[in-house]
């Protein structure tokens, strides 16, 4: 475990992301509406150490209630557009 | 390839005989020609023969194959879904893609006075594609599932019929961007076939090259997911890593991350030069390295390891007769890959992985796929000995009126049915490894907690988008 | 006190007559809950002045009547119940035939509950006993007379009286030993003493439903009318606590340890054991009764407890120990009459108290589902209402058995410790899904939204006992220290008399402050929060209407426990799924929690003793007559081999 | 008062209102850092704060005063939690009483709070938490009562500010009894402020939220509530675990100067402890915490055995 450990220290080192500007909190929440899955795999990366999304104060979470954004991907087929309109 | 025309109780023996003499079930479809409506069965032998039984409708409904072959129970509900042809004896024919229709038509009963029902999706929280699962439950512990997905459906198979061939590429390859490349071959080499075209070897070793980029990208994803799935960040964190690597080297490789635009019909335009060759080496060198010390300390992580056995299973004889395929088959000991029997492709003397313990559990699934990792990255520093240079495919025999290309996707057998309409598209099937592996998930989540299902779906890993299509 | 005493004693019993005419039934009800009141009034002020009245106990066989301490405690108890049942009743009982014969045997109930208090020698405090147990079986009887309510009340007869042979035995022993009312007369150690003890502990703890005797509980209490419900679990089961404080506490002297011992381990089974089944229940009345169990196992906990610190020297912890019982036989009559009470008013609104098919009650009936929630709150063992002040007691009253027992000794008072802490946290998951499934989400069946509050006087019941829970869990620390000082050794240093709790040497429970706190920041809060929101919105189902198949059923909701004890437990399943021509036709489930008391202990037990005792089948007539004839055959049996020296 | 209780009184309410949520702020970024990330900083938690506080509320349509009421008795409940628990030998009384039995209470009321909202809100998801919670909170009153007993025992009172000083000084290491009962808290930190191996915070999965179900169906200033009062229980059982449980020096000075150390060291090691071990299986969790509430019975009998 302390390779792995060791491997993302050195990791987080050798990526240079540039410093938040401004970090504030925004909570998103994600609605697949007929994506061609690329949006959600680009979107899974998005969190990981190489973008850190967190470091803006951005966050996916659990519930609609909880949610400032909806993020839409996809052309909203013809069957999730009712349970859009739910979220 | 054979194709028998039969009808009525000709069609269902033929199917039965075939099944008997160890063909196995690919893909059922249906489809209107002038005499009515079809339906058109492929079925393949372990040495990669392909025969079609197809059956017209009279009126409309055919005999159903589902009881000699359940894994046909999806092909059947979607061909009646969407082309409104009955099957005798499929009953209940419950909806698929039909959305419209009450819980109890596509709801299994279940009895029981404690038995209730959890409904998760189609959206879900956290970052995930659209689909519903109708659990019933006693509290924790799951009676039986009910997948109804197609929330994502777009049309992309109507939407294709009627365009060039090479234009419909585009469309049917876009189902999915999980298995772009996987499913872009299928079709191209459906085309082929109906084209009557032939692949050259280094046509060969192109669309080799993507299809295992591909799958590097998409195996060291199916492992952060499962780390994901039982929440050991560390791993998630480290091998999402080596995900964005590897598609970034998709990036310099093709000009896309998902590899979008690298295949046609009828030939090949990638084009890489020496230098990106040998960055590509290094990049998949350092990938190699990199994720098998991660893998180690995953297995030396205890609570890690203690997650996956004995939740999730599928045995071989499920296997069998759902019709799984792909990492899901061969974990539990179904030995299966289509790239034993790829003349189209370059897979030379290749060899199937096969795990220790097939137990067909989460556990087998996961170590299945870090077991195929390390083939795949072999059969890429074969592969990318030189540089890539555009090539086209060379006539070699007459065309068809149907053609089929079957691959090795990520997640399993992936077949494509292009039917021709002149120089055009008159019918495209695409039948991925998802397509093939859900009702399995479904099988292997019964009799298992809530909790644990997230992690079974995970060791699964299954696109939605190119089931919906 | 004797005016009190005796115009109790006469408003019950005129009350009970006035019961035998339809038109009179609601007067003869509150005559009686005012005979109640008062004799509530004489059991206050012997508590506080400590004072006794009547006769004190006496070791012989004539009949001996009087009122001190202890007697008061419960008589306050049966007051605080009884009254709002009979008010109660006084709008429930129907006025039918079988109404007033309730009415007339209510009265008889209550009558006899008091004279096992009052009673001072030990003849006429076994008749009353026996009157005790029989009179209810007479209630149950005179209900609808169905097969299955025959074969309970045979049962809860039949196991009552195989247990209550116990209390004869004790009784007796001890009369013949001189040791009613004289703690000096047994030594420690000696056999007689020993078993004077088991005798009691099996007879007292049959009739307080201790594991393993508990099985007739869960039968009998919830079959009877809703105020008998709460007078049996209520009452009834404090009038046994009581039978094992006098013979334990009062008259055995000073026991050996393993006496403590074997009551804290009948007291953690039944806690444990009791919530555990209460939770696996779907019938409300039922689940109410298995948490009787649990309570009075609570109650044993505080008086092994004390029997321990007593042996250990630890004079004062034994009667905070005591004490703690004592609050907590009180507490749970409160809030368990307000469940039962509750329960008899949904069951009149919607027609049936299957938990799965309640639902919605809170908005239906806000206050009688109000006062429930009240109650399962105060049972389930919440800050600021009263179980919690007695729970904790009992819990320093654990705690502290380590500290002075030794290390045996010790070592079971902390076993006990972590059963009463795991049985105060499956009292909350059996009483939030309780209130879950009665008061909250949507209704579960068409009789259920039809539901209206009931007649002021059931209503104001269920009120007043939902102040009586507030109350008692805001100033428990003036009634404590007088339950303390029932401790018949002598002590040095006092419980403060202030509201909350304050234990010299350790922690407090200052209610009061926890009160204050608690409300001013809550209200705090409330008004920070302000009153902008949005239009409300259906509940999430990630996109999906909510429907009902989607509701939660009672085992589903403990489920998990159920799955994490199933080494335990042994539960039963059956999951089938049926496929048929490569097609899943339809999964079937079936799951059961069998008792394991009844199947491995009783089962057996019963068969072979039904076919030896045949006879006994004649009990089963259900008419009044015979029971009585039954009963004064036996008395005058025993009576007559006391005499002849046969026994004792 | 003397001055001292007065500002060990002041660094109470201050510390427990205000800073709590640093502590998920200090321990969110430390993860971030052990797994490779840069982080959104420490003081995130108040930035999500400041952002709730401004969104206006929602009903569920059905529901009644026990949906309004919760989050409401639950921050209420841990604001409670907060006076109770001193933060150093000598804290003064503030009105609550500073008793460990009563503060499983307050712990065990804004658990019922949450669990009873999900019966109103009829919401699968916050049942399915709610009745994992109970399930778990059997196991983890168990090991809590026991592991406080422990301390208790040794120090001869239930009075937090007694126990504090009672196992002050070189206690740790020479009572064995106090470091069973210290293994069996750590249990009990992890499942009272839901982290893994018991829940999993950071990934928002419906089928295997335990913590978080619950708390699905409030928005806005309910939700900072919860939110808020999450810091809190961190806040509480992390402080009990500083000053009881830790070596800590004899002396409220000295006590309280040590006392962010402690907790840094605390968060740093949940982080860590999240970021290395994986969620464990649901029905193991009750056995991990049953056999911390053994571990910690075996620390009163040794207290029973070495004081006998």
């Amino acid at each position: 475990m302390l390779t792995l450990l060791r491997d993302l220290r050195n990791l987080r080192r050798s990526i240079a992301l540039p410093a938040a500007a401004s970090t504030g909190s925004l909570a998103i929440r994600h609605v697949d509406c007929g994506s061609c899955n690329g949006c959600e795999h680009e979107l899974t990366l998005v969190s990981s150490p190489v973008v850190d999304m967190a470091r803006y104060g951005l966050g996916i979470v659990a519930s609609p209630r909880h949610a400032d954004v909806l993020l839409v991907t996809g052309p909203v087929t013809t069957r999730m557009h009712a349970a859009l309109l739910t979220a | 390839m054979n194709t028998h025309h039969g009808s009525g109780s000709a069609y269902g023996e033929g199917i039965a005989a075939a099944l008997a003499d160890g063909w196995r079930f690919a893909s059922l479809h249906a489809t209107t020609k002038d005499e009515g409506r079809m339906v058109r069965t492929l079925l393949s032998s372990k040495d990669g023969d392909l025969r079609i039984e197809s059956v017209t409708a009279a009126p409309d409904s055919v005999p159903t194959i589902v009881d000699l072959c359940p894994a046909a129970g999806w092909d059947e509900r979607e061909a009646h879904d969407l082309y409104g042809v009955g099957f005798d004896g499929h009953e209940p024919l419950r909806p698929l893609i039909d959305h419209d229709v009450a819980l109890e038509q596509f709801a299994t009963p279940v009895q029981g006075h404690d038995a209730y029902q959890v409904a998760v999706g189609p959206i879900h929280a956290g970052v995930i594609e659209s689909g519903h699962f109708r659990f019933h439950v006693v509290g924790d512990l799951i009676l039986h599932v009910d997948a109804r997905l197609f929330y994502k459906h777009r049309g992309l198979e109507r939407a294709a019929e009627g365009l060039a061939l090479n234009d419909a590429l585009g469309v049917v390859a876009r189902s999915c961007s999980g298995c772009w490349a996987s499913n872009a071959v299928a079709y191209a080499h459906a085309c082929e076939g109906v084209l009557g075209l032939a692949a050259p070897p280094e046509l060969a070793r192109s669309r080799t090259i993507l299809l295992e980029l591909e799958r590097v990208w998409n195996t060291l994803n199916d492992i952060s997911a499962i780390c994901a799935g039982v929440g050991l960040a560390a791993g998630t964190s480290r091998f999402a890593a080596l995900v964005d690597d590897a598609r970034r080297l998709n990036q310099r490789l093709t000009g896309h991350r998902f590899l979008f635009g690298s295949v046609a019909v009828g030939g090949s335009t990638l084009d890489v030069d020496a230098s990106a060759i040998s960055d590509a080496r290094e990049t998949l060198a350092r990938i190699r390295s990199e994720s098998s010390r991660a893998w180690k300390a995953l297995l030396f992580n205890g609570s890690f390891i203690d997650r996956m056995p004995d939740i999730g299973i599928v045995d071989a004889a499920t296997a069998s007769t759902l019709g799984t395929v792909g990492t899901a088959a061969r974990a539990a000991g179904v030995v299966e890959d289509l790239r034993t029997t790829s003349p189209r492709l370059a897979y030379d003397d290749f060899e199937v992985a096969v795990l220790r313990r097939q137990t067909g559990d989460v556990q087998a699934r996961l170590e299945q796929r870090a077991l195929e990792l390390l083939p795949c990255l072999d059969i890429l520093d074969r592969l990318l000995d030189g540089p890539v240079r555009p090539v086209a495919s060379v006539r070699a025999e007459e065309g068809a009126s149907i053609g089929v290309g079957r691959v090795e996707s990520p997640r399993g057998a992936t077949t494509c049915i292009v039917e021709r309409d002149g120089d055009r598209v008159g019918r495209v099937r695409l039948r991925t490894g998802s397509y093939a592996n859900w009702p399995a998930v479904a099988h292997a989540a019964a009799g298992n907690l809530l909790p644990d299902f997230p992690l079974i779906n995970k060791s699964f890993e299954l696109c939605y988008a190119c089931v919906d299509r | 006190m004797t005016v009190l005493v005796i115009s109790g004693l006469l408003g019950i019993a005129v009350g009970g007559l006035l019961c035998l005419h339809a038109d009179s039934l609601a007067a003869g009800f509150i005559t009686q809950t005012v005979g109640a009141l008062a004799l509530g009034a004489a059991g206050l002020s012997a508590l506080v002045s400590g004072e006794t009245w009547g006769a004190s106990f006496t070791s012989e066989l004539t009949p001996h009547a009087g009122i001190d301490g202890l007697t008061g405690v419960f008589l306050l108890t049966l007051a605080l119940v009884a009254c709002p049942a009979l008010v109660f009743a006084s709008s429930y009982v129907a006025k039918t035939r079988r109404g007033r014969l309730t009415g007339v045997l209510t009265a008889a109930f209550l009558l006899s509950l008091i004279g096992v208090l009052c009673a001072r020698d030990a003849l006429s405090f076994l008749f009353l006993w026996e009157l005790m147990t029989l009179v209810p079986a007479a209630i149950i009887l005179a209900g609808p007379a169905t097969e299955s309510a025959r074969r309970t009340v045979f049962t809860y007869v039949a196991i009552t009286h195989l247990g209550g042979a116990g209390t004869w035995i004790a009784l007796l022993l001890l009369a013949h030993e001189g040791a009613i009312g004289n703690s000096t007369a047994l030594s420690e150690g000696s056999s007689v003493q020993a078993v004077i003890a088991v005798a009691a502990i099996i007879g007292f703890g049959t009739k307080a439903g201790l594991m393993p005797m508990h099985v007739w509980l869960p039968r009998a209490h919830p079959i009877a009318p809703a105020p008998i419900s709460a007078l049996m679990s209520g009452v009834m089961v404090a009038v046994a606590a009581y039978g094992l404080v006098r013979v334990l506490v009062d008259w055995i002297g000073t026991a050996p340890s393993w006496i403590g011992a074997t009551v804290l381990i009948l007291g953690g089974l039944s806690a444990l054991g009791g919530i555990t089944y209460a939770l696996f229940q779907n019938d409300l009345k039922r689940l109410l009764a298995y948490s009787t169990v649990e309570h009075l196992g609570i109650v044993a906990l505080g008086l092994g407890a004390c029997l321990l610190l007593r042996q250990h020297g630890a004079d004062a912890w034994a009667a905070f120990a005591l004490g703690a019982a004592l609050l907590h036989t009180v507490n749970h009559s409160v809030f368990k009459a307000l469940l039962f009470l509750g329960a008899g008013t949904f069951e009149r609104a919607t027609g049936g108290l299957e938990l799965d098919r309640l639902g919605g009650l809170l908005r239906r009936m806000p206050w009688s589902g109000g006062a429930f929630l009240i109650g399962c709150l105060a049972i389930a063992g919440m800050p600021l209402l009263n179980g919690f002040t007695s729970e904790w007691l009992t819990l320093q009253a654990l705690l502290h058995v380590p500290a002075y027992a030794g290390v045996w000794d010790g070592a079971l008072g902390a076993v006990a410790l972590a059963a009463l802490a795991g049985t105060m946290a499956l009292a909350v998951l059996c009483f939030v899904k309780v209130i879950g499934l009665v008061l909250l989400g949507p209704t579960r069946r068409t009789g259920v939204a039809d539901a209206v509050e009931p007649p002021p006087a059931m209503r104001g019941a269920l009120v007043a006992l939902a102040g009586a829970c507030f109350v008692l869990g805001t100033i428990p620390g003036l009634l404590f220290p007088l339950l303390v000082g029932l401790a018949p050794w002598p002590l040095t240093g006092d419980v403060p008399s202030r509201p909350g709790l304050d234990l010299p040497g350790t922690g407090t429970l200052p209610t009061v402050g926890l009160l204050v706190v608690v409300g001013g920041l809550g209200a705090l809060l409330w008004i920070a929060r302000g009153s902008r929101r949005a239009a409300p919105s259906p509940s999430w189902a990630c996109g999906q209407r909510v429907e009902s198949p989607l509701l939660w059923s009672s085992a589903g909701f403990t489920k998990p426990l159920r799955l994490v004890l199933e080494a335990v437990l042994r539960p039963e399943r059956e999951i089938e799924t049926t496929t048929l021509g490569g097609v899943v036709q339809h999964v079937s489930y079936e799951g059961r929690v069998p008792h394991l008391i009844d199947v491995h202990l009783y089962r057996p037990v019963s068969a072979g003793a039904l076919v030896a005792a045949s006879w006994a089948r004649r009990l089963q007539s259900g008419r009044l007559g015979t029971y009585v004839g039954y009963l004064i055959a036996l008395v005058v049996v025993l009576l007559v081999a006391v005499r002849v020296g046969a026994i004792g | 008062m003397t001055s001292q209780s007065a500002s060990v009184a002041v660094t109470q309410i201050a510390g427990g209102l205000a800073l709590s949520p640093l502590l998920i702020g200090v321990t969110q970024q430390a993860k971030a850092r052990l797994q490779g990330r840069r982080g959104a900083g420490p003081l995130q938690p108040y930035r999500e704060l400041r952002r709730l506080w401004g969104k206006s509320g929602v009903d569920v349509e059905g529901t009644t005063f026990v949906y309004r009421l919760a989050p409401v008795i639950v921050a209420a409940a841990m604001g409670a939690a907060i006076l109770l628990v001193p933060i150093a030998t000598g804290a003064p009384r503030l009105g609550v009483g500073q008793d460990a039995l009563v503060l499983a209470g307050l712990l065990a009321l804004s658990r019922l709070a949450v669990c009873i909202a999900a019966w109103d809100t009829s919401n699968g998801f916050a049942l399915q938490g709610a009745s994992r919670d109970l399930t778990l909170s059997v196991f983890v009153e168990a090991a809590l009562v026991l592991s406080l007993a422990v301390a208790a025992l040794v120090a001869g009172t239930t009075d937090l500010s007694g126990v504090i000083a009672g196992t002050a000084g070189g206690h740790l290491w020479t009572t064995p009894a106090l470091a069973l009962g210290g293994v069996a808290f750590a249990l009990v930190i992890v499942a009272e402020t839901g982290r893994q191996p018991v829940d999993n915070p950071d990934t928002h999965l419906e089928l295997t939220m335990i913590y978080e179900g619950p708390v699905l169906e409030y928005a806005g200033r309910d939700q900072a509530y919860l939110q808020w009062a999450l810091a809190a229980r961190h806040w509480v059982v992390l402080v009990l675990a500083a000053q009881v449980f830790l070596p800590h020096p004899v002396g409220t000075w000295w006590q309280l100067a040590l006392l962010p150390v402690s907790l840094g060291l605390l968060c740093i090691a949940l982080a860590v402890t999240e970021t290395v071990l994986a969620k464990m299986r649901i029905l193991l969790v009750p056995r991990l915490i049953g056999v911390g509430a053994a571990v910690a019975l075996l620390g009163i009998v040794t207290w029973l055995v070495e004081t006998a």
